[in-house]
């Protein structure tokens, strides 16, 4: 089914397969040994854009030699750059030593050892590889006679400090979170496994935007076959931009046509830590705060990481209410539709009398009822989110008491339906992963039409292929229901229910294979009176 | 009406498969599914106008009661 | 082979477990009872003794042969067109398992959980959904088996945890009252169905991972399954009372009615009917897969997964055409099924087995 | 397209809630041109709850319809009533007497074979009175009368022993078992039918008519054949271990007439038989645990021997009850209501196989013997009853 809808689409790419690049001749070629030349070509190439800047001055003594430095403005580090320029132009012409001078052959290889007080420096002869550095915040050096230049690490823009995250917030537990440069992030890891097996691979995707994307994994932990499988995804992608990590999601996952995500992600670094260190393989993308985690499994999806920050017994409880609730906010409309229609013999009798007075008088037929009051609590969520935050609140408050109130008023809607709408929409925001939980929200529509046909029998009907559809999945070759399915006694120590920490001795089996022990013996032992 | 919904289905059943296996040139493939659709919808027709037909089980019945006797009358 | 899944051999014990549980459990305290009334447990005890023989003997068959079924080597063993022929006949069995299956679940909704729908589109909507499970691959069908599984259990648990403050012993006696004669009888109708049904997984067992403990597992596999349906039979017989559950279609789900926990929750049989909807959906899905392999066989042909829509319908056809009310289904289970249940059942595939033996037997003499 | 789905499959078997007639009690009479008469009492959800009821229109409704066959009449009913008859919910079953004494199986197949039927409502007897006023009656505190009654049986059954609350499932396994006959529940009114059955009767601090649960019948095969009166009934309870707590008295081990009460907490009884020369002899053997309730007579409780006394006297008076009533079944009803045949069926199955054939002539010679053992755990929360300090009268 999947395989036949891809095809359809994909249909029509075909006839402009070729994906329009920057072709440009002259790009290709190389530098020319005049200064003014190759200025004059970089400010034509970038359009005379107005954050090239290019200043030029001279060094060596009497200033012999014209050089500029070409960078953007606003993505190099000025303080940088002044240091630069006061060591070139002021500190070096004090420098009586000609020794300096006569033992380098060249200006640059002088300017390489004894001007450039930076750590950074790359040779570079082509504007191709100017522009890449000098778009990315590097600085390029260029002197008046030579056909090849330097390009100086002088990045440095603004961007957001390390704050808390946002969208998965915890109690306990760090309160730091991904920035949108890719740096900060794979440091903010760094920090947390101080091992040389931690191993990062950088390259850049995206033919305009050129996104430096990272994958980053433990060498002896995480499964090789797996690196080298996201290693090809990601360089398959032929695509122009890569604006969040959510493009690298859709163009690598292994299925397009579910509404489960199967890579999971997370704006927290322990989250991403923690995922390292079970084998799984980072993807950072820069420009955005959330990490890409791959495989991932159904489960993952229900765990949070207070989970082992708190006690474990709670922990397990609370992973068990959630998957309760997992159900609750997927069948609880489906499950009163299917009853009210089908099977009022299941509602005990005083109830059903009290539904009845309720519903008697109510125009419409309880699945329309529950289509109505379910649609409008999405437009509530999603104008709550859209709106500016001091309006979201008079969004809610609206949507929550005049609709609800003045709908069961006016006998449109039972009162028990808002109720029922209002558990569901209550149960979904327990999940603590946001995609998996508008998901769930998704599905329930698709319940909600069973049970209107066929009752339970839809129900359950749609459970099974609920559960065929998640056995078929898989992320990255591991299957997406392990450990239940395929089953894995060991891995269900930390699935439906976490054991306390010195239980959790191996790794997910289905993860990786490698190195599987993560500790030995560490029961605590009682300390005998 | 049942006779071209039955008609419907099938048509769509043999629009969604047959494409892939002509692709992939399962000329021996295309023929077992398209005799087995073939007796699925004469069947189905059959039925739907309602042409009485026999049960194969009755017969199936018939012959082995000796057989059905035989075992039953051992435990009786 | 084929495809290229492998199943676990957990997997393969749920599989086998389902697949003696599907369908039956609606109608094993009927008709174990019918004949042995309160003595059904003895019955039950010696179909499951006998089972877990056919077990074994299915089990020892099947690792004769490495990466084949019994689709594969019964045209090796018995040459290419007695082979065949053979393969016809598993295929009408199972032809005609499946057809009874589509019309046992397709009875059970339109006679107790939604009556008034037409018995046409409950059939429709099961059979998509097995053709859906068939198509994606007996991996996923035993990956979905294993997630039912828990299911399962905790609805039985469910079922006879609630029922059993309602346990009158007076049932159970007097033990030992009916002649050894009608225990048996009772007992052959266990054995027909589902333990001689089990030959399906003579095509099943060359995917399991690990062959050397397949005969473990097909005797776990038979005496859970085989000791639920016993166990539920017994309750029944314990709950209802012998003439009760004799009388009923569906005794099992008369049971069920009889849940009450606390005052309040009552009335959920509904839900309890999920344990058959599971077990039959798994047992369906295993059925159409064989027919379907049998028939890529007969045909060498590459891939069966284009097969399942014209089975499915025949399959709807045949649930139709060859059931015309329950008591003739009732009634064909307790007599024509059980000769040919011992014939495709055990019969063809112990002569395969002797075939095979002396072949190796002559072999071994040339050489 | 959605609402193209579901409407498309809209005439299946969904029905709203608000469609239903959610009958609660239903009554079965003979009329006089011999055919049934089935009334249904029909839950009006408005005025049930709390918030929306008008209050001037009665919590439920009447419909009847007669036809020659239950079936029939049944959906005969539809046409009186607007909207789909719901009998999953049904609290009561009431028969008339009259059509009780002709046979009630055509009542119980038709009962036992619609799938919205359930087991689990109360049978019941309308005693000398026609099933159709049973269900007329309106009743205080529980609103809907069906309710009431099936509550009012499940609560004298646990709190006082002389009723018999019986599921339809099980009342067909004792008409279907061999030696066992079954028995149901009476119920009468009260007081003045004509008001009863108007909305003045639950006006009045005392009602002028009320449903009392009274007696229990006994059935042989599917007719009934007769009635156990209140003590009678208590013996039976008593022998078919359905007692769970009740109260009664005896007189004063001093003899002057006057009366102690008593609490019965926990009954139990044991049916043994034995066979004696092919013949069953039955040994009943009651454990009972029970307080001293009311004392009315001048005794000294604290004094062991005293209440051993007591204890004696409680077990003879018991012993006397079910005495009465194995006598009255076997020689003015000759019906096997205690399932004596079924015991002996289950422990002597052999016997039972030479017993069954003519058990309607062994019955009544059946020899039983009754054994009481009675605890008396507590004295109440008094000791000595202040009576002891009055002075006696003359």
């Amino acid at each position: 089914m999947g395989k036949k809808l891809k095809s359809i689409l994909r249909r029509k790419n075909n006839k402009q397969k070729q994906i329009d690049r920057i072709d440009n001749k002259s790009i290709k070629s190389q530098f020319d040994s005049n200064l003014e030349q190759n200025i004059k070509k970089f400010k034509s190439m970038l359009g005379s854009s107005t954050d090239l800047e290019v200043r030029k001055f001279r060094v060596g003594k009497n200033g012999s030699y014209q050089v500029a430095f070409i960078y953007t403005d606003g993505l190099v580090d000025r303080e940088i750059i002044n240091n630069l320029l006061e060591t070139l132009m002021i500190n070096l012409r004090k420098d009586d030593d000609q020794n300096s001078m006569e033992k380098s052959s060249t200006i640059l290889e002088y300017l390489e050892n004894y001007g450039i007080t930076i750590g950074g420096i790359t040779g570079v002869n082509n504007f191709e590889t100017a522009f890449d550095a000098i778009l990315s915040g590097d600085t390029l050096l260029l002197i008046d006679g030579y056909s090849e230049g330097y390009y100086l690490a002088t990045t440095g823009w603004e961007d957001r400090g390390v704050t808390e995250a946002t969208s998965q917030t915890v109690v306990r537990g760090p309160h730091d979170s991904f920035t949108e440069t890719l740096r900060t992030n794979t440091a903010l890891i760094r920090r947390r496994i101080k091992n040389p097996n931690l191993w990062l691979e950088t390259k850049q995707i995206g033919k305009r935007t050129r996104t430096d994307v990272a994958i980053m994994y433990i060498k002896d932990i995480a499964e090789d076959k797996v690196v080298q499988e996201v290693r090809n995804r990601l360089e398959q992608i032929d695509i122009d931009a890569i604006l969040e990590s959510g493009f690298i999601e859709e163009l690598i996952q292994d299925e397009t046509f579910t509404p489960f995500p199967t890579i999971y992600n997370s704006e927290r670094p322990d989250v991403i830590t923690a995922g390292l260190l079970e084998g799984r393989i980072a993807i950072f993308v820069d420009g955005t705060p959330y990490v890409l985690l791959v495989p991932a499994l159904f489960i993952q999806f229900f765990q949070s990481p207070e989970d082992y920050y708190s006690r474990a017994d709670i922990a397990s409880a609370i992973r068990i209410l959630r998957f309760f609730c997992f159900f609750i906010t997927l069948l609880f409309p489906a499950l009163y539709i299917g009853i009210t229609t089908f099977h009022q013999e299941m509602i005990p009798t005083q109830l059903l009398i009290s539904l009845a007075a309720q519903r008697e008088g109510i125009p419409f037929p309880s699945f329309v009822e529950a289509l109505i009051m379910e649609i409008t609590f999405e437009i509530l969520r999603e104008a709550g989110i859209r709106m500016p935050r001091a309006v979201g609140q008079a969004v809610s408050i609206v949507g929550a008491l005049v609709i609800g109130q003045a709908a069961v008023e006016a006998g449109i809607i039972s009162g028990v339906m808002v109720i029922i709408v209002a558990m569901t929409a209550i149960a979904s925001f327990v999940l603590p992963t946001y995609n998996m939980a508008i998901s769930v929200r998704l599905l329930r529509f698709i319940f909600m039409i069973l049970a209107a046909t066929f009752g339970l029998f839809g129900i359950i009907v749609g459970l099974i292929a609920l559960v065929l559809h998640l056995s078929s999945l898989k992320s990255f070759g591991v299957p997406y229901m392990a450990p239940m399915a395929p089953y894995n006694a060991q891995n269900q120590k930390d699935s439906l229910i976490r054991f306390p920490i010195w239980g959790l001795i191996q790794r997910p089996h289905l993860i990786s294979q490698k190195n599987v022990v993560r500790q030995h013996d560490n029961v605590p032992t009682k300390s005998k009176k | 009406m049942k006779v071209v919904g039955i008609l419907i289905v099938v048509a769509l059943i043999a629009y969604f498969e047959i494409s892939p296996m002509a692709k992939k040139k399962e000329i021996k493939d295309l023929w077992v599914f398209s005799f087995l659709l073939l007796i699925g919808t004469v069947l189905s027709i059959m039925l739907a106008i309602g042409v009485t037909i026999p049960n194969p089980l009755d017969g199936l019945t018939k012959v082995l009661k000796p057989v059905t006797n035989f075992i039953l009358g051992l435990l009786d | 082979m084929l495809e290229q899944s492998k199943i676990s051999n957990r997997q393969l014990t749920i599989l086998i477990v389902q697949f003696i549980i599907g369908s039956k459990i609606l109608f094993v305290p009927a008709s174990l009872a019918a004949d042995s009334e309160q003595d059904v447990w003895l019955s039950g005890l010696i179909a499951i003794v006998v089972g877990v023989f056919v077990a074994w003997f299915y089990a020892h068959l099947a690792l004769q042969f490495k990466n084949q079924g019994i689709l594969q080597y019964s045209e090796i063993v018995l040459g290419k067109w007695i082979g065949k022929l053979v393969n016809i006949v598993l295929c009408i069995y199972f032809l005609i398992i499946a057809a009874f299956l589509v019309r046992d679940i397709a009875d059970f909704m339109t006679i107790q959980i939604i009556p008034g729908t037409p018995i046409l589109a409950i059939m429709i909507v099961f059979m998509i959904l097995t053709i859906i499970g068939v198509r994606l691959g007996l991996e996923v069908l035993s990956r979905a088996a294993e997630i039912f599984n828990p299911w399962v259990i905790f609805l039985l648990l469910l079922l006879l945890v609630s029922v059993s403050t309602q346990i009158e012993w007076k049932n159970m006696f007097p033990v030992f009252d009916h002649q050894m004669k009608h225990i048996m009888k009772s007992s052959l109708t266990f054995i027909t169905f589902p333990y001689l049904e089990m030959i399906i997984f003579l095509q099943i067992i060359p995917y399991v991972n690990k062959p050397s403990r397949v005969k473990r597992n097909m005797i776990v596999g038979t005496v859970l399954g085989g000791g639920m349906l016993v166990v539920v039979t017994l309750f029944c017989i314990l709950i209802l009372g012998v003439d009760s559950t004799t009388r009923h279609i569906y005794p099992t789900y008369a049971l069920a009615k009889k849940i009450t926990i606390g005052e309040f929750i009552s009335r959920i049989e509904v839900i309890v009917a999920g344990v058959w909807f599971l077990t039959i959906f798994i047992k369906l899905s295993l059925c159409l897969y064989f027919i379907a392999a049998s028939i890529v066989q007969l045909f060498a042909l590459k891939t069966y997964k284009p097969l399942t829509f014209p089975i499915g319908i025949i399959l709807i056809f045949l649930a139709i055409i060859l059931v015309p009310n329950m008591a003739y289904l009732t009634n064909f289970d307790a007599t024509t099924w059980i000769p040919i249940a011992i014939i495709v059942g055990f019969i063809l595939p112990f002569i395969i087995y002797i075939v095979h033996r002396l072949k190796i037997a002559a072999s071994g003499k040339k050489t | 397209m959605l609402l193209l789905i579901t409407s498309l499959t809209g005439c299946w078997s969904r029905k709203e809630i608000p469609e239903l007639g959610i009958v609660l009690g239903m009554g079965i009479d003979k009329t006089d041109e011999d055919n049934f008469l089935v009334s249904y009492q029909v839950v009006d959800p408005g005025e049930n709850t709390p918030r929306q009821s008008s209050g001037n229109r009665t919590p439920v409704s009447l419909f009847q319809a007669r036809a020659d066959n239950l079936f029939e009449a049944a959906w005969r009913a539809t046409m009186t009533i607007p909207r789909k008859l719901y009998f999953s919910h049904i609290r009561i079953l009431i028969i008339s007497e009259e059509l009780a004494k002709e046979g009630i199986k055509n009542v119980i197949d038709f009962m036992s074979r619609d799938h919205e039927m359930r087991p689990d409502f109360f049978v019941m007897i309308a005693k000398g009175h026609r099933a159709e006023d049973i269900l007329k009656v309106l009743t205080p505190l529980e609103k809907i009368p069906a309710n009431n009654m099936f509550d009012s049986l499940r609560m004298s059954e646990q709190n006082w022993a002389p009723t018999y609350g019986l599921h339809l499932d099980k009342l067909i396994n004792e008409i279907v078992t061999d030696g066992n006959e079954a028995a149901l529940s009476g119920i009468r009114i009260d007081g003045e039918l004509e008001i009863a059955e108007r909305r003045l009767n639950v006006e009045e601090i005392n009602s002028p008519g009320k449903l009392v649960i009274e007696g229990i019948s006994v059935f042989k095969g599917d007719k009934l054949i007769g009635w156990f009166n209140e003590v009678e009934s208590k013996g039976f309870n008593y022998i078919i271990d359905n007692v769970t707590y009740t109260a009664g008295q005896i007189e004063c081990p001093n003899g002057n007439g006057d009366k102690i009460a008593i609490e019965i907490s926990s009954a139990k009884t044991k049916v043994d038989v034995k066979l004696q020369n092919e013949k069953p002899f039955f040994e009943l053997e009651v454990d009972m645990i029970g307080n001293i309730g009311e004392v009315a007579c001048k005794i000294d409780l604290t004094k062991t021997e005293n209440i051993n006394a007591v204890e004696k006297l409680v077990g003879e008076k018991v012993k006397t009850l079910m005495e009465t009533t194995i006598k009255k079944a076997q020689q003015e009803y000759n019906s096997d209501v205690f399932a004596f045949g079924d015991t002996v069926y289950r422990t002597h199955p052999k016997a039972w196989k030479e017993l069954s054939g003519n058990w309607d002539k062994e019955f009544p010679n059946l020899e039983v013997s009754i054994r009481t053992n009675v605890t008396l755990r507590s004295t109440g929360t008094l000791n000595n009853s202040f009576i002891q300090k009055l002075p006696v009268e003359k």
